[in-house]
Order: C-alpha cells, then sequence, then structure tokens
C-alpha cells in the first residue's frame, strides 16, 4: 500500500489523454464520492468512480487500466446527474476504456456469448455491449 | 467642439525635484527646469534637492506668493505619496488645491529607465503634458451637504438589532423596520448555539427588549420599505405599515381571541411543524407582545362571516378595517440587514426532503431541539412522533455544488450539524448520530475544540462522503451514501435525515434591493464595496451592511459586522458636513441633448433626466467621477472637472508632438 | 533602430499603480512609454486614442483592473466592449488593431506591468511606425485645437 | 396529423409489441407515423469520447433524412435510440467542430434510386433542423393529455401501475432536458391521462443493470431486482417501460431474479404505449402479449368497452 508519486511526462501525458478524449476536467473533482454512494454497480467494483477519478488525477495510469470497474459501467449518468462538478463520469470511464492496451484482450468479446441466449437478446444489448468492451 | 472664450493665460510655476540622487540621478532635473521655462503659460521655473522637505515646501509657498502664481506643477515622486503634502502646502500659500499638478518623473521614469539622455527627454514630456493641463485647471472646492443624522435599519434579526442598539448609543436616532410581526430574526428561532450552547432565546430576548425601550429607537414591526430616494445623508424612505388588525397599544395579551379562532394553519415559528390560529402571538417572547391577525388566512375580516375573535377582545382591540399605511421619514444611513432564507428541499429530489416529513432542514431540526418548540424539546420526529434511534446529517445540501445548485459554501453548517449531533447524543444517549462530510471547516474560536468533542466525547460518527440519495422503505429512511476514506458504498437506514441546507438569499429581498438600488452578487447576497477594506459599506453611498444578507456567516461574525456598520454610520454622522471629490461630472446643458446614455453608464446613479428640460441632471453627490459617462457622452456636454477632453487633448499633444 | 513612442492610458487604482510599484521595485524597461493618469479605464474616449495616434503614438496602451476589481463596479467591462468595437473601426481607418493593446493588471503586478511595456514595444517596433491615411482620419471626429 | 417515426432494430426484430402498440394506440389518436427512408441502426450508445465522432454519423444521417423529407420532429419510443438521436443533434448544434466535420463527411453520402438507379450526391449540411421526441413528450406536448382522455374506450382506473424511467430518457441531466431527473413528472402524468394510478416508488430512474445482464448477469439481477421489489412494494400492479433492454431484464429475465431472490414473487412488465393501446380500445390480441415471459393477461382484462368520459 505505498506509492512513489512521480510527477514526470507519463504521468501528465496520461492526464491530458484522459482529458482530451473525456472532455472533463478531471481536476474539478474533489473527491466528495457522490458518483460512488449512487453507483448501481458500486458493489461489484474493486475501485469505486471516485477512486478511479482520483487515480487519474494523480497520475497512477497502471492502477486504473487493471480495474475491474472500466467494464461494470453500464453508463447510466446517474454519477453525472448528480455531481457537484458536473463532470460526466461514463465519460472517463470511456476514455480510459479507449486507452487501454488495443492489443490485449477483449473485456467481454462476442464469442462469450451461447448462440441461443444471442437469439433472444435485443440488438441494442449487443451493439451497445461490444462498443464498450470490445476493441 | 465647444468655443470657449479664451482664458487669461496662467501664472504657472514649475518646480523640479532631485529627491537626493532618485532622480537626479538619471533625470538631468536642471535641464528639465531649464527647457519649460519657456513653455506657455510658465511663469516660475526651478529645481530642489528635496521638494518634500520644509525648506523646499516653504520655498514653494514663499514663491507662490512672490510670483502670483495661480498653478504648480511638482515634478517629483507618484502622486499617491505626496499630493496631499503639496496641495496642503498651496493652500497655505492661498492657492487653491485644485491647482497643484504631481507629475511622477520617479516612480515612472527615473526608478524604470537607465538611459540618462532618453530618461530626461521623458520627463520633460511627462511635465510638459501637466503644464498643458494645468493651464486649464479650473478652482474647485469640495462639495458639501448637510446630514441628517438618523438611521435606517431594515431587518430586526440580530444583525439589525445590535446595529440599531449600537447606533442609538452612539447618540443618534434609529427607525428599526421589521417585516414580520415580531423582532428576533432566524436567532430566536434556534436552540443553542455553538460553540458554548447559550440558549439562543436567553441571550437574544434581553437585547429585543432593550432594542424595544430604547429612547431613540423607534420600532416599526409588520412594516415594510416600500421606496427610497434621495442620496448619502438625506434620504427619504417611505414604509408601508401592513395592517395587523389588532392594537398593539390595547392588546394586553389575554389570548381569548387565539381560542376562539377557528382557523388553523402551519406555524412559521416552528417551520411548520406545527399550527397556529389565524389569530395568533408569533411566540410567548414576541416584541411587540401584541396578536396579530393574518388577513389571508382569516375566513374574511367581517363580522357576517366570522367574527369571533372581536366578539371575545375584551380591550377592544381588534379592528377589522385597518388599512395599509404608508408613512415617510427622513434618514441620512440605511442599513440593510435582511437575513437569509434556506435553500429549498424541493431542489434536491434525490433527497426526498419535500416528500418525507422526517426528511427536515437544518432550522427544521432547531425548533425540534428547541425548549420552546413543537416538541418542548424531545426529540421526536415528525412523521409519527417516535423518538428516533438513528439518525443521519448530511452536511453541504446545495452548497459547493457549482453545476446544480449553489457554488459557495454555506459556512455555519459543519458548526450546528456538530451541534445538532451532539444535542442528539446527549438527549438520546442510545441514538446513533452519523454525519456525512466533505470537509469539516471549523475556523472560529473554540469551533474545532467543538468539533472534536462531538466526535471524540460524543462518539458520531463522521464519513467523509456526500450523499447520493435518501428514500423510504417501511417506515425507515435508507440513506446512499459512500465512505471515501475506506472506499466502502455506505447504506444507513435512518429514523431520520437533517439535511444542512445551504444559505440563500432571503425570500423576496430581491425586489427590496431593487427598490434600493444597492449592488449585489450573483447569488443575490449584498456586495460590499471593498472585499478587504471596506466589507461593511455597500458600493452605494449612504448604504451599509449586516448579517447574512451580505453571505453566510454565524451569530459572532454577524454581531461584529452589525456593529461595524454601526461605527461607520457613526463616522458619517460625526461629519459636520458631509465633503465630496469636486472632480466630478456635471452636465452643460446646452450641449445636453437628453439622449440618456450617460444614464446607462453611471453605476451610481448620479445621473437622471430631467423630463421636463430634456436635459441630464447630475447629483454631484452620488458621482464617483470616473469618468465612464464623459467617455460616452456624443455631443461633449459631460466633461470631468480638470479633466475635460480638452485637458486630456492638450496633454497628448505636449507629449506627442515634437 | 526606430524608437516608437506608446502612449498608455492607465486607471489610477489599478495600473497606475503597477507602474508605480514596477518603479518602487527599480524593475527597468523600455523609455518608449508615456503615461497618463485616468481615474477609470472607461475614461478613456476612443477619440482620445484616435488623437494620440494622429499625435504621433506608433502604440496606444490601455490599462485597467482585473475583470470584478474595477473600483467604479463596471468601468473595465465598459472599456472592454468599446475597445473590442473600437478595433474594428481602426482597421476601417487603415490602423492595424495590434497597435492599440488592452490589458488588466492590477496595483500588485508592477513585474507584469514592465513586462508588458518591453513586450509592446517590441511589437510596435516590428510593425514600424504608424503612417496614418490623413485623409480617412479627418473623416473622422479628431479635433484640433 | 403526420409525423416521422424511428422504431430502430430491436422494435423492428425482437420486441415487435412496443411497435405494434405504438402504432396501434398513435392511429386512434389520428397520429400517421412514417418512418424516414433508408434508416439504418442509430448505433445504440453515443459515442462518449471527444475522438468517436464517426459514431454520429449514422444517427445525423437519420435525422437529415427525416429534413429531406419535410419533417421536423422524430418520434421514437426505445429509449437508447432516443438518447444516442437526441445527443447526436444536439452535438451538432453546440459544438461546431463537431459540425463541420460529421456534414463533412455525410456531404458525400451516396444514394441509389432503388428504381431509376439514379445517384444522388452533395448533400446538404445538416443544422439541427429536426426536433427529437420521446413518444411521451410527443404525447404530452404536440398530442396533448386532452385529445387522450377524449378518446379513451377502457377504463383502467384502479390499475397501479409503477412508470420506470430507467437511465437514458432522462440523464444527462443538461443534454436530455426531459425533466428533473431527480423527480420527474413525464410518465406520471401519462398515466394519469391514461386513466390509471402512477405509484411512487424511489427506483424509477435507478438503472436495470443495462447491458451488464449479457456481462455480468449477477449484477443485473440484483439491480432489476431492486427496481421491481420497490414498486411492488409500494403497491404497483405492473411496472411500465420504455425501452427493449429494460424489458428483457425485467421480464425476460425474471425467472433467474426469483431464482435469486426467492422472497420475490413476480410482476408484470408492460410497455407504456401497450396501456395506451388498451385505454384507446385496441383489441388485445395485437398488442404482442406473447411475448412477454411473465404473464400480463391479467392487466389486460376486456371489461365491456364503455365511454368512459364524454
Amino acid at each position: 500500500m505505498r506509492v512513489k508519486l512521480k510527477a514526470g511526462h507519463d504521468q501528465r501525458k496520461f492526464i491530458k489523454r484522459i482529458e482530451e478524449l473525456s472532455g472533463e476536467n478531471v481536476f474539478a473533482c474533489y473527491q466528495c464520492g457522490r458518483c460512488s454512494a449512487g453507483c448501481p454497480m458500486a458493489a461489484e467494483m474493486d475501485l469505486l468512480p471516485n477512486q478511479v477519478i482520483r487515480l487519474v488525477q494523480m497520475g497512477l495510469s497502471e492502477d486504473v487500466l487493471r480495474s475491474k470497474t472500466l467494464f461494470l459501467c453500464a453508463s447510466c449518468f446517474t454519477c453525472e446527474s448528480r455531481c457537484p462538478k458536473g463532470i460526466d463520469m461514463a465519460r472517463v470511464m470511456e476514455a480510459v476504456r479507449h486507452i487501454l492496451d488495443p492489443k490485449g484482450k477483449d473485456a467481454f468479446g462476442p464469442g462469450e456469448i451461447p448462440p441461443e441466449l444471442a437469439q433472444e437478446l435485443p440488438q441494442q444489448v449487443l451493439v451497445s455491449l461490444f462498443k464498450k468492451f470490445a476493441k | 467642439m465647444t468655443t470657449k472664450p479664451k482664458l487669461k493665460e496662467k501664472r504657472i510655476g514649475l518646480f523640479v525635484c532631485h529627491c537626493g540622487v532618485n532622480i537626479a540621478g538619471v533625470v538631468d532635473v536642471g535641464k528639465v527646469a531649464e527647457q519649460l521655462k519657456d513653455t506657455p503659460g510658465v511663469s516660475f521655473s526651478t529645481d530642489y534637492v528635496y521638494m518634500c522637505s520644509d525648506p523646499g515646501q516653504q520655498m514653494i509657498i514663499d514663491t507662490i506668493k512672490e510670483k502670483h502664481l495661480d498653478g504648480i506643477i511638482v515634478a517629483a515622486c507618484s502622486p499617491t505619496l505626496h499630493e496631499k503634502t503639496f496641495q496642503e502646502a498651496a493652500r497655505l500659500a492661498g492657492l487653491n488645491p485644485y491647482q497643484i499638478e504631481i507629475a511622477n518623473i520617479r516612480e515612472q521614469d527615473s526608478w524604470v529607465h537607465t538611459d540618462k539622455e532618453k530618461a530626461t527627454k521623458k520627463a520633460v514630456k511627462i511635465v510638459k503634458s501637466h503644464v498643458a493641463k494645468a493651464r486649464q485647471n479650473e478652482n474647485l472646492d469640495p462639495i458639501k451637504v448637510d446630514v441628517n443624522r438618523r438611521a435606517l435599519i431594515i431587518g430586526g434579526g440580530v444583525s439589525g438589532l445590535q446595529a440599531a442598539m449600537d447606533i442609538a448609543d452612539h447618540g443618534y436616532e434609529v427607525i428599526l423596520v421589521e417585516k414580520n410581526p415580531s423582532i428576533g430574526g432566524k436567532m430566536i428561532q434556534l436552540s443553542e448555539t455553538f460553540p458554548t450552547l447559550d440558549c439562543s432565546q436567553c441571550i437574544l430576548t434581553p437585547k429585543m427588549v432593550e432594542v424595544s425601550r430604547h429612547p431613540r429607537i423607534k420600532l416599526l414591526t409588520y412594516h415594510e420599505v416600500d421606496s427610497i430616494s434621495g442620496f448619502v445623508g438625506n434620504f427619504k424612505v417611505r414604509i408601508k405599515k401592513r395592517p395587523r388588525y389588532v392594537d398593539e397599544t390595547l392588546c394586553n395579551l389575554c389570548g381569548e381571541c387565539e381560542k376562539v379562532c377557528p382557523q388553523v394553519v402551519p406555524d412559521e415559528f416552528n417551520m411548520g411543524l406545527s399550527f397556529r390560529k389565524a389569530i395568533y402571538l408569533p411566540f410567548p417572547q414576541a416584541i411587540p407582545g401584541t396578536y396579530t391577525l393574518d388577513a389571508e388566512n382569516c375566513l374574511g375580516l367581517n363580522p357576517v362571516r366570522c367574527g369571533k375573535c372581536k366578539d371575545v377582545c375584551d380591550k377592544k382591540a381588534i379592528d377589522y378595517d385597518m388599512k395599509e399605511t404608508i408613512t415617510e421619514e427622513e434618514v441620512g444611513a440605511v442599513v440593510v440587514a435582511t437575513g437569509y432564507d434556506l435553500y429549498t428541499m424541493q431542489a434536491l429530489g434525490e433527497y426526498g426532503g419535500e416528500k418525507y416529513d422526517d426528511v427536515v432542514n437544518g432550522l427544521e431540526f432547531e425548533r425540534i431541539l428547541s425548549a420552546s418548540g413543537p416538541t418542548g424539546g424531545e426529540i421526536r420526529r415528525p412523521s409519527d412522533g417516535k423518538v428516533p434511534r438513528s439518525i443521519v446529517f448530511v452536511q453541504c445540501s446545495g452548497s459547493r455544488d457549482s453545476e446544480k445548485h449553489l457554488p459557495y459554501c454555506s459556512k455555519i453548517c459543519c458548526m450546528y450539524t456538530a451541534k445538532h449531533a451532539m444535542m442528539y447524543r446527549h438527549r438520546v444517549p442510545d441514538g446513533q448520530a452519523t454525519v456525512f462530510y466533505i470537509d469539516v471547516r471549523t475556523g472560529g474560536k473554540s469551533f474545532d475544540e467543538f468539533y472534536m468533542r462531538t466526535v471524540e466525547e460524543d462518539k458520531v460518527l463522521y464519513i467523509r462522503g456526500k450523499v447520493s440519495k435518501i428514500f423510504k422503505e417501511g417506515d425507515k429512511l435508507i440513506v446512499w451514501g459512500v465512505d471515501t476514506l475506506t472506499g466502502k458504498k455506505v447504506e444507513i437506514e435512518a429514523d431520520m435525515v437533517v439535511l444542512a441546507m445551504a444559505m440563500v438569499k432571503a425570500d423576496g429581498v430581491q425586489d427590496l434591493l431593487k427598490k434600493l438600488k444597492i449592488a449585489t452578487d450573483i447569488h443575490g447576497f449584498l456586495a460590499e464595496a471593498h472585499p478587504k477594506l471596506r466589507p461593511v459599506e455597500s458600493l452605494n453611498a449612504g448604504f451599509y451592511l449586516a448579517g447574512c444578507a451580505h453571505g453566510p456567516k454565524d451569530i459572532p461574525e454577524t454581531v461584529a459586522q452589525a456593529s461595524a456598520a454601526a461605527a461607520k454610520v457613526g463616522d458619517l454622522f460625526a461629519q459636520k458636513e458631509l465633503v465630496h471629490e469636486p472632480t466630478v461630472v456635471p452636465v452643460n446643458d446646452e450641449l445636453c441633448s437628453g439622449c440618456g446614455i450617460c444614464l446607462t453608464m453611471c453605476p451610481y446613479t448620479a445621473r437622471t433626466l430631467d423630463p421636463a428640460r430634456g436635459v441630464v441632471v447630475v447629483n454631484e453627490i452620488l458621482c464617483e467621477g470616473c469618468g465612464a459617462c464623459a467617455a460616452a457622452c456624443p455631443s461633449g456636454a459631460a466633461q470631468q472637472r480638470n479633466q475635460t477632453d480638452d485637458q486630456i487633448f492638450s496633454m497628448l499633444r505636449a507629449m506627442l508632438r515634437d | 533602430m526606430f524608437e516608437p513612442q506608446i502612449m498608455c492610458f492607465l486607471c489610477k487604482w489599478c495600473t497606475s499603480s503597477a507602474a508605480d510599484m514596477a518603479g518602487t521595485s527599480r524593475i527597468h524597461y523600455a523609455p518608449n512609454n508615456i503615461n497618463m493618469r485616468v481615474m477609470c479605464s472607461s475614461r478613456v474616449d476612443p477619440q482620445h486614442i484616435l488623437y494620440a495616434f494622429k499625435e504621433g503614438a506608433d502604440g496606444v496602451f490601455l490599462g485597467g483592473c482585473h475583470p470584478g476589481d474595477c473600483h467604479y463596479v463596471e468601468g473595465n467591462y465598459k472599456t472592454l466592449r468599446r475597445i473590442a468595437l473600437f478595433k474594428i473601426m481602426l482597421k476601417d481607418l487603415g490602423i492595424d488593431p495590434k497597435r492599440l493593446r488592452l490589458e488588466w493588471i492590477s496595483a500588485a503586478e508592477g513585474k507584469k506591468y514592465a513586462e508588458t511595456m518591453n513586450e509592446f514595444t517590441e511589437q510596435i517596433r516590428a510593425l514600424g511606425p504608424l503612417h496614418l491615411n490623413e485623409k480617412a482620419l479627418v473623416q473622422e471626429v479628431v479635433k484640433d485645437e | 396529423m403526420k409525423v416521422h417515426y424511428y422504431p430502430g432494430c430491436t422494435l423492428k426484430q425482437k420486441t415487435t409489441a412496443l411497435d405494434i402498440s405504438t402504432r396501434e394506440a398513435l392511429k386512434r389518436l389520428d397520429v400517421e407515423l412514417v418512418e424516414p427512408e433508408g434508416w439504418t441502426c442509430c448505433g445504440a450508445e453515443y459515442p462518449l469520447t471527444e475522438e468517436k465522432i464517426a459514431g454520429l454519423a449514422a444517427p445525423i444521417r437519420t435525422l437529415r433524412q427525416v429534413r429531406d423529407e419535410g419533417g421536423d420532429i422524430l418520434v421514437t419510443t426505445c429509449s437508447f435510440c432516443f438518447a444516442v438521436l437526441k445527443r447526436a443533434d444536439r452535438a451538432l448544434q453546440d459544438d461546431p467542430l463537431k459540425h463541420k466535420r460529421v456534414n463533412a463527411y455525410l456531404r458525400d453520402d451516396i444514394q441509389i434510386d432503388p428504381l431509376t438507379k439514379a445517384r444522388t450526391t452533395g448533400f446538404e449540411d445538416y443544422n439541427g433542423e429536426v426536433k427529437v421526441l420521446h413518444l411521451l413528450e410527443f404525447l404530452r406536448d404536440r398530442v396533448g393529455y386532452p385529445r387522450i382522455r377524449e378518446r379513451i374506450k377502457r377504463d383502467l382506473e384502479g390499475l397501479a401501475i409503477a412508470p420506470y424511467y430507467g437511465c437514458r430518457v432522462l440523464r444527462p441531466r443538461e443534454e436530455m432536458a426531459v425533466d428533473d431527473p431527480e423527480s420527474p413528472r413525464l410518465f406520471e402524468e401519462f398515466l394519469e391521462a391514461v386513466g390509471c394510478g402512477a405509484v411512487d416508488y424511489p427506483f424509477k430512474q435507478e438503472c436495470c443493470g443495462s447491458y451488464l445482464s449479457v456481462s455480468l448477469p449477477a449484477a443485473a439481477t440484483e439491480a432489476s431486482y431492486r427496481v421491481l421489489r420497490s414498486a411492488r412494494m409500494n403497491g404497483a400492479k405492473a411496472v411500465a417501460v420504455t425501452c427493449p433492454l429494460c424489458f428483457y431484464n425485467m421480464d425476460h429475465r425474471q425467472d433467474a431474479i426469483k431464482e435469486a431472490y426467492l422472497d420475490f414473487p413476480g410482476l408484470p412488465v408492460v410497455y407504456f404505449t401497450q396501456l395506451l393501446a388498451w385505454a384507446l380500445g385496441v383489441d388485445r390480441s395485437v398488442l404482442g402479449l406473447g411475448e412477454h415471459r411473465v404473464p400480463a393477461d391479467g392487466l389486460f382484462l376486456e371489461i365491456p368497452a364503455t365511454e368512459v368520459r364524454t
């Protein structure tokens, strides 16, 4: 549970990239945690939404990029609608997913759905799922 | 351009200071004096080692007299340093102080340049421009006006009461206007006060009595300020008296009227947590001690409709025919102490404050805690009167939320929440108190100690995180929060929730402030003249600010500000007459077309359009001399005294034309 | 080397105090400017600026208080609007709008004042002397004695 | 009244109940629905990163088609489609760069007429000419509740329905700007207009689990359970939804919910349009009740069609 904080080029680049992609100012967050308090998926997460943004602020990209949380966000925008600083957390999540290693494994790929299930699923669920979680 | 009669050429004296080597080390002062001695208007020119020294000043005085000078230039340091010194010297020599020009050749020349030749050339230009200006300077006298030494206080809460007492004790008359039936404001509704836990009523009621008995305070409750006109030292105020339908001089508080009144309505004093009748005494210690008939809820102010209260009143104090009346008062200063309200719980739908009885705001909880409250100080929840076994306190409800609600910190909530939690733990020893906070801000005397006591001794659980949602399940309130310190989402079953709602400007105060024409910030709080150096004065002369009308603050700070405002009013009243800089922007009637552009430029409403003559009239007392109107005037009718357009053009010529 | 003349209108409360502070701190800068102290930047009429150009200024500088800090509530906002509009007009008159500069410099920013003066002087130096189309100006509002 | 209608893929393929009941109901309100020629999938997810602007092309192409057909409104029922279309439209209006880039991309579309084989290209820029409305909004603002009340043929009084907004209709707050996301009234007012009772319950805008029902079924099971449970506890006879995915998670997966939460006895889930169509007198055989996994027939019992309100 110890970390050496660096304020190097890589950290700054990571933060800048997240801000460019998401269009959100991650430094506006003052860590009230309201996003996590209302998050319907918080129970399943290894990092709460406010912790994700905190780690981004600190430039700790590795911790963020390996978090399960990225693939638990359902983009329900509950956090967005209550954030006192107007940060759209779903955009931050999307931005982090965007910079995951493009050669890495899909978090959830088409192969993982049994054909009979695929038959009954609404189209929108398949399209959105792969848009979010596959490369 | 106007053609002015050619003025008689002035006799201007020029005094160039060496300031030791500070100026003379870079600027050839002798050369400056020499080069300018033949400039039109200059009839004397010299240099001297220290102009500000006694001999230097004496030389100026003597020269003015000897050479009959009617204007002087002192080329020296910045005018912020010695302008007053040389003005005084000139006055001693019998010269009007507004004939003095200071040419800054030190801070803005010798100290910032090294090239002697260029610095000297620049000094010549600077001095030349002042000669050009001085040739057209007029003799001016400060504008003087009488002061009416009576103060108007708007608002009868603790800030208004304190300001009224202090001003009256200074020996001046005070008119205190309060729109509610009694004075006391919000403070009288509070239970205990942090950090000492004094009972709010116990400390405020003596002050209320004192105010009501003070020979120099005229107390006007159930009155409202209708309009205000005039200017600092000389305001005319129209005050509207709302009909109380009860003669306060006759009412002996027997209470028979209240017993027979059939109309039951929510009691404002108890924040709607109990009921009162349409004819009511706001609270036992109300001042003035009289019943008030609330016409909105009365069956009809008509003996045919009801008339029960009138029938039982032995003193014949009730009069259904009372009408609204308007009185006029003249005052010299106004203290605005209109207080605050709480942000509406409706705006925070996710907390359910509007839906659930047991989600209350801070003031409601004060009433629940108060010995004079609806539960007699026992902590019982509003829905069913049960003693809550678990209360959750939610700080920053609406505060520090720049996107959806209010961006500012409401300042007092951290402390009163600590107090609430502590009082709850004292009265319900086995109850669980949980406080959700983002930051705990306890910057005040003995504040942090109080907060630590709440945590350490009273074992209140402080959770660092903002609540997202509150909803009801069965007879429990479910609170969804987070503990950001452990990174856990938290769910609490509570019997009651107290929301520390943000402080906002008083309801409906914007209409009043519009009438007063005093400046506010974007949240509707009063704006001070300077955030650091003039914290209790409004930008508008003659208006002073006190209490939460200016922004969230606690009682000690409110009282301090009220006393400061009173002291400032004392400053004003101590003057024999008001003096005002005469370098204002009057109007030349002959040139003014009455277009009114300057009216929109003026932040002080010093300029008005005279509809009869079709020209703009300037109240020189209100004009602060910024000159924005002069720059905007299309006809040149608005000219700033001693900085007219002509003078500016002459200065530019002198500076730029070689 | 071309030595431009820079005419500065400085508000009494902020930028003129900043110029004084540059002096008190002995921060040296190019001696090409000459200052006129006005009560507020909003006292400056576009006519004054035009006249300065006509009388030989190669650049005109206007200094006021930062937004929100105006001693007269909102004079600097009035200036801002006025100057924005006036710059368009300057272009029509054949004067490069870059020759007119508006800056908010507070009483505490002596260093910024000195730096701005240097920078503006160099900028005007690069633009070269102002050659006025007198005819266009005469059409305009400029007055003479 | 003629209006453009965007059913979206799911309604065309899987949840015909929502599509058919919409068409039947609107017919009885004198609204003719026109599908824009050659519409395509909206993309289901609005692109949340600044760089993925290609995802805006499909919804904007559809909106441009509506405009080119002379329409100024596009009505949708599916919450996902509604969110994507509305947000894409707004993004182009709020962000000049997106406007420029998306239009530049779409300008060179080639359209081939299937009959004449004529090629069309060089399309005009889309400048926000079409207003995207959710059917609930359309009913409130364009049709009007008085007309619905006038046309009601079946009395649904006493039928306590829990309106379920889900996520996408109300949020993000600023962009959707449909109603106060914390205390919405849109769905409740609709139910009152149709004649049923609207149940107030705290989970009406909580998430159902969305697409996580595929990648993490347990999480979606729990999320949907909480909604259904809360609705039931507050006295609802059914939950009304606007979105096929919410329907799937709460209806099709209700067996899984019951399995995980043994105390839950079940609750029917219906589309709001089924209630509307039923109240307006549409025959139950065309309501698509066969698509429900949790039988909802009990809600649509034939009471003699009467003129309820005159």
